[in-house]
């Protein structure tokens, strides 16, 4: 009788554990794990996993947190385990994924995204940063913009152009950017906040080798598909409780605040509730369609309408909040920190709600996608697929 | 609270299958549409097909009443298929609404007819009542029934009225009833006024219980009635769909251009929102206890505006087309707007809502 | 010192007045109103009018009203007065001025529309009727729908295909069509109120004779849109109080059923109150515009906002009257007179009130022409402007 | 009830023209954003200008008071240019809310100083307050005044503040009162906390005669913060307008997607209509009486959110830009938002037009 995966896995880590102190050496427990093949399951053996499917991840991940064992910290390297790691996997060569995945996984290197461009937001592809071969290397010039942690990355995930005179997706081609080559400057972006989570990457001359290409020259878009369709994966999130978020937030104002309460107020509440929780139900239902391992589109629901209600949140509040909605708490500027959303003022929350519907690809763009992936209707007509890049009106 | 399975079973799948095909050869809208015009509002062959033959009337029950002890997550999907294609039956008010308020007041002989679809049974409260039981209107002196009913689903086609007043809940039988059809928003389904002179009622439940039955009964039908309401913002939806790839302006498909792309993707949205809080609902009022009660009104806050919105799309897109009587969207909007108003509005929904979450009024 | 305008026009009408009973013979009083130029001023002499300014229509309509004079009963004949008497006298010949004026503005002759056909709604020029020589005069085949009054009418203004090898907008000729014309058959049309205000006609072999076509062939799309513009012109309306129309019927309601009030529907009813004032003002900004000579394009903005309010309204309607809401008054068919909205049962209200967003322009059609004429954003990439109408697909 | 005239005069039209160029030359918007982050949020030299030398503080004093006697619809285009610009300069504040304080009040002397833009002006309320007076927080004991408001409009930068106490309203020295500045949403339109203890105050008004000028001011000031609200959303949909006219994605300007082309339209109407309220409320404002209390309680209800409506837009079709620090967009959002907060929000407007309109609650 053959043993059961869950039982297998619960064995090999039961091993693992006996051999390796989870409270010595942070780093070098962090190496073992992945030399185990217990980082990634999904992941093909020698590369931090063992072939088997993601379902089994969080019961893994679970007996190493009972255990005490220290984790990679996710939330920090989440371009890396997010979109660089399947990215590598899929299209780098086996010297870089021996060279790169290791690290990765282990947050001792960490990857930031250098896709957007000041010219190229919903249009990825229409992007300009050149990249011109030099030699048996590279040399990029451009300007990406909306890339987090771009200051303490060591790695950058870099989509550039290499050939101008072909139809935009097919002049495209994908690097791993040295973040600490020279010609690379990062500069902090301030968005409306005062804050500054995001920067922006000046590439001047910086020279990459051929080995840190990733698929073919031209080949850059459908590397990058597999990068984006794995940022959309990594979306949905996990479960949240009844009142999770901005709408408990609200709920707890009102009912702490009496003298706040208008009958006009208490309506939009309630619908601000009643729709917040569809989407909470929503989710539960994407989770279990994963989870069943028949996954829906219906995380591109969750997405839409979240970034929606919680601008309606938290605009809501501040009506409610009346004078003391007028008051921001702070202006200056700074690098915030992992989650503020909710420590912070209402009127940060306001503000930084906006970017919602921005960030992570438009709602607009998303309701293009949903319309004809999901829907099947049918595309607009285009001039942009088949004109060379440098024709483009832009 | 744990969390509810909100997917559906192959079982499910298979009876949606089943159905589907049933009544795409027994009841497809221009059959749906030619019956409003007629004396027969409701279609009785296609309720005989549907509970008898195949035995869905009394898919909720348990067995030891005769019925098929699927659950209500079930009756679930055949209310989403009747939905689908606003089949003029009065499933919700006898194999729901009516079913839920026997199973509460544990009439097992009564129910076991109902279950097998041998009678058809309807609570004789106006369709808008909601999330509240709704004022008595009929007066019990003993077992003796006096009073009206404005506007009941399903009771012009019953056989057996449960009849609240303040005595208690009585099971009278129709014959005793005088039942004026009434000329509805949603002629697909019959509402009726009923008037009680003298007429002999049989009591189910007395006193809270009597009126506990009432209320367990309009949240299972709010729960339900969820599914309905996604089923026909479903067809609404993969209707206009199908439309817009089809028809071409100004050289295109108007499917291509971009506004109704999004207001479709809207409406995609909000479907499959509401399906999952729609599962939820009928999970829950299987389970039954009070996220039952939150999760009806959870369900007709959002679901009942879902398919209002569909049909509206629906009409909107198809411009003109969608404007006339010989297309069945106006079926469709006409369920829908009535559907909103039945077993409470989503306003009143929400009141309720507010007072069982804890969010006061001011 | 020269006389003023209206003291000429108020002298005219006096000196009219005393000529011709106003008690007497309804047609002969109309007939001879025209003849003296003192039924449509702003036309020419000769034509009914005098060639003033229409800002002085209202005080002579008002002189011979106040005389008890018949009028032409206006509201039956509003095609002919709004579209096809434009139309005439724009690109009509003298001939056909002379023919038809007079006993369209008498009423003596209604006129209908037959632009609208079942593949061509938002796209009018890309209808498919076709107009074919034969010896000199057309036979046309081909149907219209949408047609109001098709029954009663006399005429009808016919926009029909006359070449279709070339593109749309080129290939379409203008007639009057003789609604007695063997072949010319109306069917009424049934609406999702079980009503019939509007018509299908069937065009089968009419021969119309050379001298109905109006303007050039193939100029039929520039006719068209004089045509077109005078209908957008005329449908401003007039002078309303605040809560006349719908909210009024509405608001009605609320004061005299307290018990069917719910603080939900409060709110509601207020965010429409709020609403439909804002349109009653704009409307009044209009037609002072108007007045003061400086036409804007907020007309558009009342259509497009009144259609959204409608629908709001009676839905909300409903909704508040709950049980009352579920009845309808009467699916008989029938052909409903003049203005039944306000008078009917508030399903029915509910159920027409569909039609606003989609009659005379369909919303999504206002949309673009605000966004494009209004706003002056860019034209979508469009590819049937240039193929041939055999060609495009439909 | 006789109708408005809602046109804009040739004198309107003229004053337009030359603030427009005064505020482009002298207050363009990356003077407004650097100004936010510095101490002096105000702009004492823009004022200056505004007041005195183009003569604007008094435009709707009359001439026996040393104003231009021009009246508040006038005052309203002023508003419409201060908003389109953003401009940080009390002129709501001062001009508007408690000229109409010191007019209800006939301060003669005060008016005089006011009008001529000698001296600021600042009501002592909540900015928040709206539309009906807000209950006092300063006491009087005879003239001497002790209490705190918080979160003042002008009350920063005002000379004079007009502060409302249940013993009367009182004109204060702004050197007897404490002021702590407010970092607030809105960085153009500064707020203060203001602290009196035993300040000396100068009675303008008293009793049921004090709460009148109080509510006058109040409802002078939302019937006129309407056409700041317009003059933000005008500017929000011209610069949105411009903007995807010139942003090419996909090879084509990204105005010319009809999903982007609908929101403006959408935005359009809006502005459109809340341009007609507007007036109307200005037009109001100046007669006085009950449709001026009316009209500014509709024109809160509409404009308010009509501005927040087209400066969200406008961030979202600037995409990533309009989300920066360094595009302007940020700027009217604020103000915007917080407009909709001062006096009195949208919800608390329509609540006061149903005691008005006899559309009673539930």
């Amino acid at each position: 009788m053959t043993e059961s995966i869950p039982d297998r896995l619960s064995a090999l880590v039961s091993a693992f554990l006996a051999d390796h102190d989870p409270r010595g050496d942070r780093l070098e427990f962090l190496r073992a794990r992945f030399d185990a093949g217990l980082s990634w399951l999904h992941f093909p053996e020698g590369h931090g996993g063992l072939g088997v499917s993601r379902v089994f991840q969080p019961a893994v991940d679970a007996a190493f947190a009972a255990a005490g064992a220290p984790d990679n910290r996710p939330r920090k390297i989440s371009v890396g385990l997010g979109m660089a790691a399947p990215t590598l996997l899929h299209h780098g060569n086996e010297a870089q994924r021996q060279r790169f995945l290791r690290p990765l996984w282990t947050g001792e290197e960490v990857w930031c995204q250098l896709f957007s461009e000041p010219g190229a937001g919903s249009d990825l592809a229409g992007l300009a940063c050149r990249a011109v071969r030099d030699g048996d290397g590279w040399v990029v010039d451009g300007q990406k913009v909306w890339t987090s942690q771009a200051f303490g990355s060591r790695w950058g995930i870099l989509l550039a152009r290499t050939d101008p005179t072909v139809p935009k997706h097919r002049g495209l081609t994908f690097f791993a950017c040295d973040m600490h080559a020279p010609g690379v400057e990062v500069r902090p972006l301030r968005q409306l906040t005062g804050e500054t989570e995001f920067n922006e990457v000046f590439l001047t001359g910086v020279r990459l080798g051929d080995d840190l290409r990733l698929g073919e020259v031209g080949d850059g878009w459908a590397v990058a598909r597999t990068t984006l369709m794995n940022e959309r994966v990594s979306i949905g999130g996990g479960a949240i409780p009844r009142e999770g978020g901005l709408i408990g937030v609200l709920a707890k104002t009102w009912r702490t605040r009496p003298d706040l309460r208008t009958p006009g107020a208490h309506d939009a509440l309630l619908r601000a509730w009643v729709r917040a929780e569809a989407i909470r139900l929503t989710g539960q239902r994407v989770r279990q369609q994963l989870a069943a391992g028949e996954p829906g589109p219906e995380g591109s629901a969750v997405k839409l309408s979240y970034a929606a209600v919680a601008q309606e949140i938290t605009g809501l509040e501040l009506e409610i909040l009346g004078e003391q909605g007028l008051r921001h708490d702070d202006w200056t500027l700074r690098m915030p920190g992992a989650v503020e959303f909710l420590d912070r003022s209402p009127t940060h929350r306001y503000l930084r709600a906006k970017g919602n519907s921005i960030e992570g690809g438009t709602s607009e763009i998303l309701r293009n996608i949903v319309a004809e992936r999901v829907l099947g209707l049918p595309a607009e007509p285009r001039r942009d697929l088949d004109l060379a890049w440098k024709d483009l009106a832009k | 609270m744990t969390s509810t399975d909100l997917l559906y079973s192959d079982v499910d799948v298979e009876l949606r299958a089943g159905l589907r095909a049933m009544l795409g050869a027994r009841s497809a809208w221009p059959d749906v549409l030619r019956r409003t015009e007629t004396a027969e509002t409701a279609d009785p062959a296609l309720w005989h097909t549907l509970a008898t033959e195949m035995e869905l009337a009394g898919l909720a029950v348990p067995e030891e009443f005769g019925g098929a002890a699927a659950g209500f997550h079930q009756t679930a999907v055949v209310l989403e298929e009747l939905g689908r294609a606003v089949a003029p039956v009065p499933y919700l008010s006898s194999a729901v609404i009516a079913t839920a308020a026997l199973l509460a007041s544990r009439d097992a002989e009564l129910l076991a007819v109902v279950a097998s679809g041998e009678k058809q049974a309807a609570l004789a409260v106006p369709f808008s009542s909601g999330p509240a039981a709704p004022p008595h209107t009929v007066h019990a002196d003993g077992s003796v029934l006096t009073g009206t009913v404005r506007a009941v689903a399903g009771g012009l086609t019953a056989d057996v009225l449960l009849v609240p007043t303040a005595g208690g809940l009585f099971a009278v039988s129709a014959a005793e009833a005088v039942r004026e059809p009434v000329v509805s928003l949603d002629q697909t389904r019959p509402l009726a006024d009923l008037s009680f002179s003298g007429a002999y009622g049989r009591l189910l439940a007395r006193g809270d219980a009597a009126a506990e039955v009432v209320v367990t009964a309009l949240v299972t039908g709010a729960a339900l009635l969820a599914s309905e309401q996604v089923g026909v913002a479903q067809w609404c939806l993969d209707t206009t769909v199908e439309y817009v790839r089809e028809r071409h302006q100004f050289g295109r498909p108007i499917g291509s251009f971009q506004a109704v792309k999004h207001r479709l993707a809207d409406v995609w949205v909000e479907v499959a929102q509401a399906r999952a809080v729609a599962r939820h609902a009928a999970v829950c009022a299987g389970a039954g206890g009070w996220e039952a009660v939150v999760a009806a009104s959870l369900a007709q806050a959002y679901c009942g505006p879902v398919a209002v919105l569909a049909a509206e799309t629906c009409v909107q897109l198809h411009g003109g087309v969608g404007f006339t009587w010989e297309h069945p969207a106006h079926l469709y909007l006409k369920r829908a707007k009535s559907s909103a108003i039945g077993l409470g509005t989503a306003d009143r929904h929400r009141a309720a809502l507010a007072a069982m979450v804890d969010l006061p009024p001011a």
